[in-house]
């Protein structure tokens, strides 16, 4: 893709363009094609406010396959929540824009559809479930209108059938005596009842992909626990794909198939799940494993921390973002960023000079 | 939710006694009384009218004759018409007051509201611009210049509606749109300050992520939260059209109650002057009681509990 | 000097420095553009209603009676020699009347809201940071003066008190800037109240307790200078309110007394003249207009400059 | 005490090893409605609860949120009036401490707050948000004030130069350490640290964290850590306590707590606590619970946990678990629990069963290691309290509390 055919705001740098010019198809293994449901390339969406430009995310290429549950793990303010706004065209504009990228969903190239076809899109082929269940469901209609709308938008099914629908994607979510709850409000429900909701609304109209923004942040453990356990065997049971968006590497371990690890508007490692623990390739992956207090810890022992805080993405690091916090960078890191590049097995990548083949990090 | 509007009722009744005992005593407290008029009457025969009329009783005596009458329904002799009471005087002018007050309140309402919803709709575009035009001008005039300049305008140079009086459809625009400008103008404002604060809401954006068709997003999502926080000064927007009509109906010559209110405190003609001030905070606790329940049933958050 | 960890390196969140809220409420003040004609607005009238007399070409009482012969017995139009902005009947110099005005409605803005803050802030601090039953006591009596229709108070108050030795110990205007405070400033000790309440529940409170910091010492420094953004914007946004009150009670004649000149009055003196002089009665009524849209466009600024919502975010 | 003095001898005898004992605590709220707003019932957030804090220890107290951990936490240090019970701080009753003598007994026991946002006045610049508690007990003035406040920023390991800037200026970890700050301030011996890291960033925890852990060691502080997360308790608490709406359900060292659990409910929050361990997460039995947790307004009869254990279930429904509230019962040593069949809880293997097998530690890997100690690279693991040469190496303090500078008068200014 060359920079002419996105709309870009911004003028690309030569390095930018020199950027553009790299192949795609390395960063990810070829013959996929036919189980590839998304394919994210070259994304990124800038946010244009008073301050500077905040580039939210920044050249974020991925791939989920049909029934795939994918991690997108990062700290806050990474751009894992802005990459699934901008799959869906979410982004509230003004002041965020997808500058360049292509994301193709189920042959269907999302940015170029109208804002009506995008539309059709949401909720029928992709669903969302978000982070705070309280915030996220309107305080003022009845749960069973919530759910039904997006039912009776893209299903055309009558009042009856949509009715009926509706009681069985709230049994089938957990929630007992679900035909005496329809007029319920959501304030009538407690915090992981409510999630179980949104995700009732999300899957209302069997959608191919659900986007997961941190679905259980807000909600206590053993909350946490049912509704990461439900959210598994729907997917399951609906073959579903989730992108499953979380800070906490536990949940993706529990959870997904794949991770992407994103650091500062940008993928910095992408592995299957026992790779990236087993054998990380990325000093900033590393450092989040390592920052864990973990169950099996022995007592008092000092956590290695990433010292630092994550950059201000106005005016991101030169070269390699996470260098400034690393304890392993050199002369190198500061000067050139370091490209995706595969490590060990097909499905590991990793951005990361020092991990390199001919690296300093063996 | 029974009980709260039950409270809230029960509530109007202490409220409107202390209203009556401070205006009762205020009124009673100052210099001057009914019979101080143009000219001088001797003094026997202030004594005689006193007496008639139970002015020479010790104030707490006064307001409890007051106060029985007053329940069972009789609003007393007026000072200053003397061949009147105060019912007749009443029962003649409130419901010309009330149409006034209910008329303008719809129009504010019903152009207020859309207003403020357009400008939201349109942020920083002509319709944001023209909305936030007019408001600024609504709550920049007066009402009795608004209503002069209607008067100039539509009655004076176009000729298209008369001066003043109260005698059918044509006489009532120029003193509704004169009395609604004002309240216009804020609920124009409160409107679309609240739609924007609604359009960053989460829940729109779930809205928006089940792939409703942006008119159903702006109806049923937007502008019925956004009309929750509108509904707390529809209250003190009433009271503004409850109080605000006398001057109106003094620039257009509507023989409303408004005028009586005046006239009772400079002549202390006491007993019009009790029953004005009870109907007025009357009329703004009730208004105030039946803008909490619509609030109520508006956000089923306040319904339910 | 001994340390355990090292500072941490990485930059402060706000890579400039900023000298506190105050001076970010200013920055973004600046910027908002109809907030700074709002300033500008009110400024002027500030400097008008204070320095009037100095800039007044005629006393506003002094009556130009030649002028008005000369005219054929009636009000001088705008333009004319000696009276900028035309005179009324007697000859009497619109443009000084007007500055006169302005001083009323100046004294209106700061006499009511000086009422409001001796009145409503105190009285809300207290209920919000007592609790319990003096609160409760306060809410039901803001809820009995709310019943009160404030305009018709105020008149009953004005002109009952006219006649006392206490009103004509002082001005029959001041008297009317009274009502006017009386009638407002419940609309104030709420808002105070509900800040104290929610403020009181703050962890930076809590911490304050949690040292052992006097009561006292946690409203006047903590309470008082995290409250006073809302309590500044109300008062601003309550001056229109105040001065539109002034206005209308000199319409129906109560308050300034002639010679003396408010906005109010001028119109109803002008009403008269409306088919012949408009002027008389539109150049008050643009004044009028000018003051309450300063006000208004201040207050808002003020609101979203101040926003509570907007800090800590990014 | 003079205000002890005034009342009667307590029957409480406090163990001089213990530096907060709380007996019998209870924290209701009340709740108002109907037409005359009267008291209809209470929110028995904390419902008797006796523990000791011992001298030197971290006591972990965990629980999901609404289970009334942070209630307690306050109320051991007299923010909120207790309905009922007595909570005793280095032997003094404090319930029954004057005003003035309470607010002198709070140089001695500080807290840190959950929110990093919310626990700093906006509005006071970090200089005089840490120099306030000096103010207020008159610790020090003028030049040792700004010296004071230099060294505790320090401590914290924030740049002493910061005293002038506000706390929007700066990330959630570094105000959380200001507040550390603030805390330290009055050297106190005893601080309720209420969920200190949870508002932060995962990265950004382990700092705070690390900190916390060796101001502890360094100053010899006691600290009651209350938390939701069960990995971050056991990381560093010398004993854990576990809540349960308004109870508390099970207590004792980390080792025992952690994989011989005595009470289901335990059990049920280790096997919810995602692990960040492929491996361990695909192996490990779990028991999700149903349903939500009651409300503490009516709480369950009997044990409270009852109507959601899967114990209960499991063994048939035993009329006891509705009717008897059980008591905390030694099960060894220091840890207790309190439900009628620990045994039976203790024989399972649910929630802990991922522990076992875990030889690996994910994280940094040995090469990087390695490269680390060839090239001489600071590892930020290796940085301890205990390492003399940095506690001895001084923080050289540039222009900000220098007297001469003019940009500096008073930081409280």
């Amino acid at each position: 893709m060359s920079a002419a055919e996105v709309p870009t705001v911004i003028e690309l740098s030569p390095e930018d363009v020199r950027r553009e010019q790299l192949e795609r198809t390395e960063v990810r293994p070829a013959g996929q094609k036919a189980d590839v449901l998304l394919k994210v390339s070259g994304l990124s969406t800038h946010f244009f406010t008073p301050d500077g430009v905040i580039q939210a995310v920044d050249d974020v290429s991925f791939e989920l396959g049909y029934g795939e549950t994918l991690g997108l793990v990062g700290e806050s303010g990474c751009g894992k929540s802005v990459t699934a706004l901008s799959i869906a065209r979410l982004v509230p504009d003004p002041p965020g824009q997808i500058v360049a990228g292509e994301i193709v969903f189920d042959g269907i190239d999302v940015l170029k559809l109208s804002q009506e076809d995008v539309r059709k899109l949401r909720g029928s082929e992709i669903g969302f479930i978000f982070q705070d269940p309280l915030t996220s469901l309107n305080p003022t209609l009845t749960i069973g209108y919530q759910i039904g709308e997006a039912i009776r938008e893209h299903m055309g099914l009558s009042q009856k059938a949509a009715r009926e629908r509706v009681v069985d994607l709230l049994s089938k979510v957990g929630i007992p005596r679900a035909a005496d709850r329809l007029n319920d409000y959501p304030f009538q429900f407690s915090g992981g009842m409510r999630q179980r909701v949104m995700i009732a609304i999300a899957l209302s109209c069997d959608p191919k992909l659900i986007l997961a923004d941190e679905p259980t942040t807000a909600l206590d453990v053993t909350i946490q626990a049912q509704i990461l356990e439900l959210i598994a065997k729907l997917a399951d049971e609906f073959h579903t794909a989730v992108l499953m968006i979380t800070h906490d590497l536990g949940i993706a371990a529990g959870m997904c198939d794949r991770v992407n690890v994103m650091y500062a508007g940008r993928i910095v490692e992408t592995a299957t799940i026992d790779e990236l623990f087993d054998d990380p390739r990325m000093p900033y992956a590393w450092g989040l494993l390592d920052s864990l207090p973990r169950i099996d810890d022995v007592k008092g022992e000092r956590l290695r921390t990433i010292e630092g805080l994550p950059p201000l993405l106005i005016k991101p690091p030169d070269a390699c973002r996470f260098h400034p916090r690393c304890i392993y960078e050199r002369e190198i890191c500061r000067e050139d960023e370091p490209e995706l590049t595969r490590r060990g097995s097909d499905s590991h990548y990793a951005r990361c000079w020092a991990t390199e083949p001919d690296g300093w990090i063996p | 939710m029974i009980t709260y509007i039950a409270r809230r009722i029960l509530w109007i009744i202490p409220v409107l006694f202390v209203v009556s005992v401070i205006t009762f005593v205020l009124m009673h407290a100052v210099p001057g009384g009914p019979w101080d008029q143009e000219k001088r009457l001797p003094a026997s025969v202030v004594a005689r009218l006193n007496q008639e009329y139970g002015l020479d009783q010790p104030l707490y005596a006064q307001y409890i004759n007051w106060a029985t009458d007053f329940v069972t329904g009789d609003l007393g002799p007026s000072y200053r018409f003397q061949d009147r009471r105060v019912n007749d005087i009443v029962a003649d002018g409130l419901m010309t007051t009330v149409q006034l007050g209910v008329m303008a309140f719809i129009l504010s309402v019903v152009v207020g509201i859309p207003l403020g919803i357009l400008a939201a709709l349109g942020h920083n575009r002509w319709p944001d611009y023209l909305s936030t035009s007019l408001s600024i001008v609504g709550i920049a005039t007066p009402s009795f210049v608004l209503g002069i300049l209607l008067i100039i305008v539509f009655a004076v140079n176009l000729g298209w509606f008369p001066t003043g009086g109260w005698k059918g459809p044509e006489t009532w625009v120029l003193p509704t749109v004169a009395l609604a400008g004002f309240p216009i103008a804020v609920i124009a404002r409160y409107t679309r300050a609240s739609m924007l604060e609604v359009t960053r809401k989460d829940y729109i954006r779930t809205a928006q992520s089940k792939g409703l068709q942006r008119s159903a997003v702006v109806n049923r999502h937007m502008i019925r939260n956004a009309l929750i926080p509108v509904v707390t000064i529809l209250g003190p927007t009433l009271a503004f059209l409850v109080t605000g009509s006398f001057i109106i109906e003094r620039i257009f010559n509507i023989p409303g109650v408004g005028q009586f209110y005046l006239n009772s405190i400079t002549t202390r003609d006491y007993s019009l002057l009790m029953a004005m001030t009870m109907m007025y905070a009357f009329a703004v606790a009730f208004l105030n009681v039946v803008v909490d329940v619509l609030y109520a049933y508006i956000d089923p958050r306040i319904r339910y509990s | 000097m001994a340390t355990i960890s090292r500072p941490v390196p990485g930059t402060l969140v706000r890579p400039r420095r900023s000298a506190g809220l105050w001076a970010d409420a200013w920055s973004r003040l600046r910027k908002n553009r109809l907030a700074l004609f709002g300033l500008v607005l009110v400024s002027l009238l500030l400097f008008t209603g204070i320095f009037g007399p100095l800039l007044a070409p005629w006393p506003y009482q002094a009556q130009d009676l030649k002028a008005v012969a000369a005219a054929g017995g009636g009000p001088l139009p705008p333009g004319s020699p000696n009276h900028i902005l035309g005179t009324d009947q007697l000859g009497r110099d619109l443009f000084s009347r007007l500055l006169d005005g302005a001083r009323i409605s100046v004294s209106v803005a700061f006499v009511v809201q000086l009422v409001i803050l001796t009145l409503g802030v105190p009285i809300g601090a207290l209920a919000g940071w007592f609790g319990g039953r003096v609160d409760n006591l306060l809410m039901r009596f803001t809820d009995i003066i709310y019943a009160f229709p404030d305009l018709l108070f105020i008149i009953l108050l004005s002109v009952a008190f006219r006649d006392t030795a206490f009103g004509q110990a002082i001005d029959g205007l001041l008297m009317v800037f009274v009502a006017i405070g009386i009638t407002s400033w419940v609309t104030v000790a709420r808002l105070v109240r509900g800040q104290m309440l929610a403020l009181k529940e703050t962890e930076f409170v809590e911490a304050a307790r949690a040292i052992g910091v006097k009561d006292r010492r946690i409203v006047t420094r903590h309470l008082l200078p995290n409250g006073m953004g809302p309590i500044i914007v109300a008062i601003t946004l309550g001056i229109p309110g105040a001065i539109l009150a002034e206005a209308t009670l000199a319409y129906i004649g109560i308050g300034v007394q002639p010679p003396r000149a408010s906005w109010g009055s001028l119109i109803a003196e002008g009403q008269k003249w409306i088919r012949s002089e408009p002027h008389l009665v539109t150049f008050p009524a643009i004044a009028i207009a000018l003051a309450l849209i300063g006000f208004t466009f201040l207050g808002d600024g003020l609101r979203d400059a101040l926003d509570p919502k907007l800090k800590g975010k990014q | 005490m003079t205000a002890t003095a005034e009342r009667p001898p307590e029957a409480h005898v406090t163990d001089p090893r213990n530096i907060v004992e709380v007996d019998d605590l209870k924290v209701h709220f009340p709740i108002r409605s109907g037409i005359f707003k009267s008291v209809q019932g209470s929110v028995k957030a904390v419902d008797g609860v006796t523990f000791d804090v011992r001298r030197g220890e971290i006591l972990g107290l965990v629980g999901e949120s609404g289970c009334g951990k942070s209630t307690i936490g306050r109320a051991m240090i007299r923010l909120r009036e207790p309905t009922g019970g007595h909570v005793y701080f280095d032997g003094t009753d404090l319930g029954g401490l004057g005003n003035e003598a309470l607010r002198k007994m709070r140089r001695r026991m500080q807290i840190i707050f959950q929110d990093p946002y919310g626990s700093l006045d906006p509005r006071m610049t970090v200089g005089s948000i840490v120099s306030e508690p000096l103010d207020t007990h008159g610790l020090a003035k003028g030049q040792a004030k700004r010296d004071r406040v230099a060294e505790l920023l320090a401590l914290v390991g924030l740049d002493p130069n910061y005293v002038q800037r506000y706390p929007h200026e700066f990330s959630g970890g570094q105000r959380q350490r200001i507040g550390v700050a603030r805390a330290l301030a009055v050297e106190p011996e005893f601080i309720v640290c209420d969920e200190p890291i949870s508002a932060l960033d995962v990265s950004i925890q382990a700092q705070v964290l690390n900190l916390l852990g060796d101001l502890r060691k360094r100053l010899g502080l006691t600290y009651l850590f209350v938390a939701h997360d069960l990995s971050v308790v056991k990381h560093i608490s010398d004993r854990v306590a576990v809540m349960y709406l308004g109870k508390i359900v099970e207590i004792g060292p980390p080792d025992q707590l952690y994989s011989v659990p005595g009470h289901p409910y335990t059990r049920a929050l280790l096997s919810a606590v995602p692990v960040p361990d492929p491996t361990a997460e695909r192996k490990r039995k779990r028991v999700i619970l149903k349903g939500d947790v009651p409300s503490p307004v009516n709480p369950p009869s009997g044990c409270r946990f009852h109507t959601r254990c899967w114990l209960y279930e499991r063994l048939g429904q035993p009329e006891n678990c509705r009717t008897d509230d059980p008591e905390l019962t030694v099960l060894e040593g220091e840890h207790r629990a309190a439900c009628h069949y620990s045994a039976e809880a203790q024989k399972t293997d649910v929630g802990v069963a991922h522990i076992d097998d875990r030889p690996v530690r994910h994280g940094t890997p040995d090469a990087a290691l390695a490269y680390l100690a060839a090239e001489k690279v600071e590892d930020p693991a290796a940085i301890d309290a205990t390492d003399s040469a940095r506690l001895e190496a001084p923080i050289v303090v540039e222009a900000g509390i220098d007297e001469e500078d003019p940009r500096t008068e008073t930081p409280t200014a």
